[in-house]
């Protein structure tokens, strides 16, 4: 903020974050709220702009070939990881081969790199990923924490290699040389940094000496500790707790929203009640997302009327307010479609049965306050419209098994890929990884296709858009809720708190600085 | 010393108040051994305790006069208290046993004393000469133990070290041979005499006429906070006048008062022994891992007769019952019951046979079911349909307890149901466990009436297993002396009693107090 | 050779706990794959790579056997959610659980004491009876949050959170002290009331001693005997207190972990918090045992 | 007989003001969980307009997240709070009078394994047992119902046990064998009713435990499901807004602690009246 002057070198600045990475390697990377700290001693080849393409990172230049199947990167010279290795193209190809490696990274060798054929280090400051078939979303892996470059010194050497921690090296401005598990990640600055992407803000090393990231899993406590001066940045700031924050005149608060899929219900339409187009368009109708997002989020949430996110480049915006808020269609079109009458509790029933939806939540996962808002969409369809939403937050095992079984008839999800491709790639392929609605149509793996086989920005965003015009408005596969948010409450000394581009979330330490 | 005139003491509550001490005299001069005697509950801890004013949480304590040491001790505060207890009045405590610190060595309950009463010079030094006065012997080992490793003897002799200790002018003794054996008893009375003669002021406490006859000047007969009766001890023991007194008197059991009712003038038929034996056990011998707790005994109960069975605490006495009752299997030997085996039967066997073989224990309210009336107590060892309403009027008690539960019985009550229980399946025997030790002498005499009513008109052959002579010698036809788990001695009462073999028999005799040897 | 059998009786505690708790997690629905995947991609490749690396396609019982075998040579395993072995997640997590469980024991004991030694006045005890009532009877996590909300929300006395320097200490400390104070004071006023019935006392009283030293010289100790057999009921109480009273208060440790494993179905470390929790009790029952010893002379026959 | 010394008086009559208030609260309590109804109105109508309202005279205890009325909550918690823990506590005492009888009443060795075994599961703190279980079996209602029934079970167990040595020693059953009763009648007629004697009141303070148990379990997000009010879920709930509506929070736990008290306190005066009856 503009109180925090012009950027000063020097200090120590402790921020308060609300998850504990489940590991510090970035190849094993999984959780989007941990890739704030992933960037401070990690970098990648390229990184995202915020226009939907990609500038150079570590690698200097990226070029590809004109049937979309060889990706040759130039490394920038010069650089060496903190542990003293060089970064050269035998670091990478090394990396990469590790992760094609059995059991290292499963997650990665079968989504982000499912159609890698072959990395060649072409001279020692040259690197070729040759494809099997095209698909541009390797551009996408190259600038994601997966493909963070690791020295492949520290990688042999390393004890728990996929926890990672101290002993994994990296080239990025910071250096972590401190975790104390449950409590805190120290990073201290790295002096020889030289090599930020264009878009960093500033370049040559980070301004601050030292930065310390405290796991405070709870937001109370997190505003706590920024209002009571322990910590100078938080993020994740819970609508209910903003208006502490904007009352506070030596706090700031901002926000950025992030990219990839929007937070949604997905329809189970393998069997009844979603299996019929009629009851997945009146549960959209008998819903006001509107006013169930005022009363969780208190105006705090931006709704989402594509599965795909507000902020992404592909994003449909002629999907807004075509659906949705109108209980009178809704219910006539239950009636419509024979659930007619109601039992002793208000619910529609057809046949003896009654008009029953199950939400199974996994409890580790719920975050954003989600199982309340689930608990507000419950009360609002049950009252507009008699269907009965059952939510149930379950451990990890029980709602596999649910899922697994299709004991569910909705589920919740939000994906926070930076290109959202790789999202939809997995939730809406016939045999996607994480396709729940059970939905298999040769049409649409076909537009998915054919949004990864080219790197032309039109010609995705023309795919994307007929793909979004599919599922939301002709199949009604999916209700979209809202499109997931980080917020960054900071001191007003604190300056260079930015969020990422393409991304949205918290940004790395590099370029923050703190006011004398 | 001491003069109090009309002493009350009262515990107020908020249902009932007990006025446990209602308006006593009492005077004790330099030198004197006064003695109080009562039933239980009749007052006498209390006043003993009032004493030294520590009459109880919450008491209230009246009196015209309250001189102690020819002070006015109505105006006591908490520290003239607090010289007065140990330093003029030593008490020791009716319960001798649980009386010290189980937690604390014994040299450090007695030096505690020396503490508080300020006495200088080498502390264990002393407490060495304490014990050594009290004859506790190797003093300075016993003054390292703690209390349960000494026996109940040296421990009351701890006790007394430890009340003597800041030496007291007065010597206060509630009780100090109860639940003690009869030897070790004899011991303690020894050295309380010894402590008299060496002119000490001694206010002794006791249930028992004839442990009070052998030491004091004076005795006060207490009953319901009220002293009855008091005078010279030869004089009140040999011609008590109030009724009360006459009663005590002639209740306690003895080799003289056989065939004699106890409870009554009047006497009590004994029939002839018939020769038939109902109970016969050979070689009997019980071991608990290395123990031998029974050995090698041998018992024979005829039709009609009851056989005593003496002993110190710890000789086997209970276990040859429960051998016997087939409770416990012994290790060795064997049990014939009505000319049938008993032993080595399985339990289905034996079931049937069980009702002629009865028990009755010191503790009955422990043997009878809590929640049950008295009516369904007895009933349930009626044979069906079997009354219950004679039963108990055999047994002296009248229709209004049926609906009691046993709770609200008294001591003798309980026994009498006890009783009616074990007599209702018409048993050829019944094992009798110290039935009367828990009694007061008066109760106690009427139940062993009762017990002797029943063998004369029924015929019951009993076990009466006792460590009281005096009752065994009163009731008993034959006797078997028990030392160690072995039976030392047996034979009719009169011969092992008059003409004891063995020096352990002896030993015990010797021991007794009794109330003729004293008026004589 | 009292020791000794406890050892033995401790290890074969240790050993059924282990197992049963195995056995236990062996039946829980969804596989340990799932488990492993969460809530990430699932794909065929995915699943086949997760067996071979964590050994799942041996039969159960060669699980079992080489999980005991490399739990008696201290390898509790190593976590399906952290990828770390287990000894180092638990390491880490111990002291700061430690110390909050230390603190809050010696000032839930340190205030028993002084409470039930020093109400013995009816106003005083019937105060202190209530409070105790009061404390005992109410959710550790309200207490916590009434705390929290009054002194570090409202008063800013304490700071919210974390781990950080004593400060951060007092108000979890409290939280799990205050009910152990309840308990302990209660057990304590109950035992010097009973010691107070005893014979020996009015026999102390007797000798002409303070009420003062009555109670401490006699009393305290008798009323020590059955607090000190609390012990291993008050490490189930702290080990347990700690699951919550760590999540009231953002705290890192062992709670946090086993919460985390038991909802993630971290198998390993579930196990090694069953077996660690067995541990602390097998230890502390024996502690106990031989503090009874100490103080009380009676049991020291056999 | 022995003395009662030097204990101040006051102390020992039972406090009747107490169990009366206690004891009528209970009353109060057992109307709300039978008919919610009566008491308040419908614990999951939402209100978006008047989200996390402080207690006023139009909401008793103000309004949760949603809305929702949070006295309305409190009172139909009840019903699922206290149906959890009695249901829990009477799984305990059944298992737990069954087993401690059957140890009280085995053979040496039988006895001995099954003693270790109650052990062995009281070796575990409640909340980690009872999350072992629902690690297992998955949250819910039911799982809490085993959960906090098998952790305390072995405390009844114990008990029983215990009183099933001393019964089995006491004079009555010997006496009743020397009638020749069976082993099976003297089990049913004497050993049974006078082992359950303490159960009933040990199950009572029992029951308050079993409250504070699921209430605990909830708080973690182990017990029932939203949005049914269950007090140590509206607790859970609650605590992400206790900085700015800390009744949301606050007082369900308050109602939860006065039910326990009162438990607590009706169970000790019970206690007392049975003691002082044996005693
Ligand atoms: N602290 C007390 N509170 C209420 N009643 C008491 C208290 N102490 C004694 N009593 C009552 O006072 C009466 C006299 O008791 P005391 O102990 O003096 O009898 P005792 O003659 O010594 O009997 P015993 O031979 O059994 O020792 C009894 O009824 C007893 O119940
Ligand atoms: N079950 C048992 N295991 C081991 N030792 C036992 C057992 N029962 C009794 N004893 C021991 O056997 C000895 C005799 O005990 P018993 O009860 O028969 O004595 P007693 O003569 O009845 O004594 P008292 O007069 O005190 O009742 C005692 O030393 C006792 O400790
Ligand atoms: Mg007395
Ligand atoms: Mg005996």
């Amino acid at each position: 903020s503009e109180e925090a002057g012009a950027p000063v070198s020097g200090g120590s600045l402790t921020w308060a974050v609300e998850t504990e990475p489940i590991t510090l390697n970035p190849h094993q990377y999984a959780q989007a709220k941990a890739r704030l700290l992933v960037w401070n001693n990690f970098e990648a080849l390229l990184t995202h702009d915020d226009k939907g393409g990609y500038l150079p990172w570590l690698a200097e230049s990226y070029d590809v070939s004109a049937d979309g199947l060889a990706y040759t990167l130039k490394l920038r010279s010069g650089v060496t990881f903190s542990d003293g290795t060089p970064f050269d193209a035998a670091a990478v190809k090394a990396n990469t081969d590790l992760l094609l490696s059995a059991g290292y990274a499963p997650t990665v060798a079968a989504v982000q790199l499912k159609n890698l054929k072959s990395v060649d280090v072409v001279d020692p400051a040259t690197v070729r990923y040759t494809l099997k078939r095209p698909d541009v979303l390797i551009l996408d892996f190259l600038s994601s924490p997966q493909g963070a470059i690791v020295s492949p010194t520290s990688l042999k050497a390393a004890k728990n290699l996929k926890a990672g921690g101290v002993e994994l090296a990296g080239t990025g401005p910071f250096v972590l040389d401190r975790y104390a598990p449950g409590q805190e990640l120290h990073y201290k600055k790295n002096p020889a940094y030289n090599w930020a992407p264009a878009n960093a803000g500033h370049a040559g090393p980070a301004y601050l000496d030292e930065v310390t990231y405290r796991f405070l899993k709870e937001s109370s406590v997190r505003v706590g500790a920024l209002t009571s001066g322990q910590v100078q940045v938080i993020e994740g700031v819970p609508a209910t707790d903003e208006p502490q924050i904007t009352a506070n005149p030596t706090l700031a608060l901002s926000k950025g929203l992030n990219s990839g899929s929007a937070y949604s219900y997905y329809f189970n339409t393998s069997h009844a009640p979603f299996d019929d187009i009629k009851v997945r368009q009146a549960f959209r109708d008998a819903l006001d997302v509107g006013t169930v997002l005022q009363a969780v989020y208190r105006g705090a949430a931006t709704r989402a009327w594509s599965v795909v996110g507000p902020t992404s480049p592909f994003y449909d915006k002629t999907l807004e307010t075509t659906y949705g808020n109108d209980p009178a269609r809704a219910n006539a079109t239950l009636d419509a479609a024979g659930w007619a009458t109601r039992d002793s509790d208000g619910f529609r029933t057809k046949d003896g049965k009654r008009l029953t939806a199950r939400l199974v939540q996994s409890a580790p996962f719920v975050r954003d306050r989600r199982d309340t808002l689930a608990q507000a969409v419950q009360a609002a369809v049950k009252q507009s419209a008699g269907i009965d939403l059952q939510v149930s937050v379950v451990d990890q095992g029980t709602a596999a098994k649910a899922i697994a079984d299709g004991q569910y008839e909705i589920f919740d999800n939000s994906r926070a890929d930076t290109d959202v491709g790789a999202a939809l790639n997995l939730l809406l392929t016939s045999n996607g990884a994480i396709n729940r609605t059970g939905v298999k149509d040769p049409a649409l793996d076909a537009l998915l296709d054919k949004g990864v086989s080219t790197g032309d920005p039109a010609a995705r965003t023309a795919t994307y858009q007929e793909l979004q015009k599919k599922v939301i408005t002709t199949d009604a596969l999916i209700q979209p809720l809202y499109a997931p948010a980080d917020q960054i409450a900071a001191a007003k000394t604190v300056g260079g708190l930015h969020f990422e581009p393409t991304a949205g979330v918290p940004g790395s330490a590099y370029n923050v600085w703190l006011r004398k | 010393m001491i003069a109090i005139r009309d002493l009350h003491v009262t515990f107020p509550h908020r249902r009932h108040t007990v006025e446990a001490v209602r308006g006593i005299d009492l005077d004790i001069e330099p030198g004197e051994c006064v003695a109080i005697v009562g039933e239980s509950g009749s007052g006498k801890s209390v006043t003993a305790r009032t004493l030294v004013g520590l009459a109880g949480p919450g008491a209230v304590v009246r009196s015209a006069k309250f001189e102690v040491d020819g002070r006015d001790a109505r105006a006591f505060g908490p520290e003239e208290w607090r010289r007065v207890r140990g330093g003029f009045a030593g008490l020791v405590l009716q319960d001798a046993l649980v009386s010290l610190d189980p937690l604390r060595t014994v040299g450090a309950e007695i030096g505690e004393v020396l503490r508080v009463h300020g006495h200088r010079g080498d502390r264990d030094l002393r407490v060495r000469d304490l014990l050594a006065t009290v004859h506790v012997p190797e003093p300075e080992r016993r003054a390292r133990q703690h209390p349960h490793q000494l026996s109940g003897g040296l421990r009351q002799r701890a006790l007394i070290a430890s009340a003597i200790a800041a030496g007291p002018p007065l010597l206060i003794a509630d009780e100090p041979t109860t639940a003690l054996d009869v030897t070790v008893q004899a011991q303690i009375l020894a050295l309380l005499g010894e402590r008299r003669a060496a002119g000490e002021t001694l206010l002794l406490i006791s249930h028992d006429l004839a442990v009070v006859a052998r030491l004091a000047d004076r005795v006060l007969v207490m009953r319901d906070g009220r002293i009855v009766e008091s005078g010279g001890t030869a004089s009140l023991l040999s011609a008590p006048s109030h009724p009360y007194t006459q009663e005590l008197v002639r209740a306690v059991p003895s080799a003289a008062t056989r065939g004699r009712r106890l409870s009554e003038a009047g006497v009590v038929a004994a029939p002839e022994p018939s020769g038939d034996v109902v109970l016969e056990a050979r070689g009997l011998t019980k071991r608990y891992g290395r123990h031998t707790v029974v050995d090698d005994v041998d018992v024979r109960v005829g039709r009609g007769e009851i056989v005593g069975l003496v002993g110190e605490s710890g000789s086997g006495k209970t276990t040859v019952a429960q051998l016997l009752f087939g409770l416990v299997a012994p290790t060795a030997g064997t049990v014939t019951f009505e000319g049938e085996a008993w032993t080595g039967q399985p339990e289905r066997r034996r079931r049937a046979r069980r009702r002629h073989l009865q028990l009755i224990s010191q503790d009955p309210l422990s043997s009878f079911d809590p929640r049950w009336t008295v009516r369904k107590i007895v009933a349930e060892a009626l044979p069906r349909g079997g009354a219950v309403e004679p039963l108990l009027e055999r047994v002296g008690l009248g229709a209004e307890l049926l609906d009691r539960n046993p709770r609200q019985l008294s001591g003798g009550q309980r026994q009498r149901v006890a009783i009616a229980r074990a007599l209702a399946p018409r048993p050829s025997l019944i094992i009798c466990d110290e039935p009367v030790s828990a009694l007061d002498v008066s109760v106690q005499a009427q139940v062993l009436d009762l017990l002797a009513d029943i063998r004369a008109t029924d015929g019951t052959a009993m076990l009466f297993i006792s460590h009281d002579l005096g009752v065994v010698h009163h009731l008993a036809d034959r006797v078997l002396v028990m030392h160690d788990g072995a039976v030392v001695e047996s034979g009719p009462v009169d011969d092992v009693f008059h003409h004891p073999r063995h020096d352990y028999t002896r030993e015990l005799l010797a021991a007794v107090p009794t109330l003729e040897g004293e008026i004589r | 050779m009292i020791v000794l059998r406890r050892i033995g009786t401790g290890l074969v505690v240790l050993w059924v706990a282990a197992t049963a708790a195995y056995l236990a997690l062996l039946a829980a629905p969804g596989s340990t794959v799932d488990s492993i995947i969460g809530d990430g991609a699932d794909t065929p490749l995915i699943r086949s790579q997760i067996v071979q690396e964590w050994h799942l396609d041996r039969p159960a019982v060669v699980q079992y056997v080489d999980y005991l075998w490399r739990a008696a040579h201290g390898d509790l395993g190593r976590s399906y959610l952290l990828q770390r072995p287990v000894r180092d997640v638990l390491g880490a997590q111990l002291w700061p659980t430690l110390k909050l469980a230390l603190v809050a024991a010696v000032l839930g004991i340190a205030l028993a004491l002084v409470l039930a030694v020093t109400t013995r006045r009816p106003w005083s005890r019937r105060v202190s009876s209530t409070a105790e009532l009061v404390l005992v009877s109410t959710p550790p996590f309200l207490i916590g949050l009434v705390l929290l909300s009054v002194f570090s929300f409202q008063l800013g006395l304490f700071p919210v959170s974390g781990d950080r320097g004593a400060a951060a200490l007092v108000l979890p400390a409290v939280t799990l002290a205050l009910p152990i104070a309840g308990v302990l004071t209660q057990v304590l006023r109950d035992g010097i009331d009973r010691a107070l019935d005893e014979p020996f006392v009015i026999t102390a009283r007797a000798r002409g001693l303070r009420e003062r030293a009555v109670l401490a010289r006699h009393a305290l100790r008798h009323a020590l005997l059955p607090a000190v057999s609390l012990l291993g009921w008050l490490g189930g109480t702290l080990l347990g207190g700690v699951v919550i009273i760590e999540t009231v208060f953002g705290r890192p440790g062992l709670g946090q972990v086993t919460l985390q494993a038991v909802t993630s179905e971290d198998m390993p470390v579930v196990l090694a918090v069953v077996v660690f929790s067995a541990f602390a009790y097998v230890v502390l029952n024996t502690a106990a045992d031989l503090a009874c010893l100490v103080i009380d002379p009676r049991l020291r026959r056999s | 007989m022995t003395l009662v010394l030097d204990r101040p008086l006051v102390l020992r009559p039972p406090r009747y003001a107490g169990f009366l208030v206690a004891a009528g609260f209970l009353v109060l309590m057992l109307a709300v969980v039978l008919v919610p109804g009566l008491f308040a109105g419908d614990p999951l109508a939402a209100d978006p307009m008047h989200v996390l309202e402080a207690p006023s005279t139009a909401h008793w205890f103000g309004t949760d997240q949603l809305g929702r009325d949070v006295f309305d909550r409190v009172v139909h918690g009840a019903r699922h709070s206290l149906a959890i823990a009695t249901a829990a506590t009477l799984l305990a005492v059944v298992a737990g009078v069954l087993l401690g009888m059957l140890a009280g009443l085995a053979h040496k060795y039988a006895d001995e394994a099954l003693a270790r075994s109650f052990d062995a599961l009281s070796a575990f703190p409640l909340i980690l047992l009872a999350l072992l279980f629902i690690a297992i079996a998955g949250p819910g209602a039911l799982s809490l119902v085993v959960a906090i029934g098998i952790a305390t079970l072995p405390h009844y167990a114990r008990v029983v046990r215990a009183q099933t040595f001393v019964v089995r020693q006491a004079g009555y059953v010997t006496q009743a064998v020397a009638f020749g009763r069976s082993r099976l009648r003297l089990v049913l007629r004497h050993v049974l009713p006078n082992v359950l004697g303490p159960v009933p009141v040990i199950a009572v303070i029992g029951l308050g435990e079993a409250i504070l148990a699921a209430a605990g379990l909830s708080f973690l997000g182990m017990g029932t499901q939203p949005p049914s009010p269950e007090w140590g879920a509206m607790l859970s709930e609650g605590r992400n807004y206790l900085s700015v509506a800390p009744w949301v929070s606050v007082l369900p736990g308050v109602v939860a602690t006065l039910t326990v008290i009162a438990l607590t306190v009706v169970g000790r005066h019970l206690q007392r009246r049975v003691e002082g009856r044996l005693g």
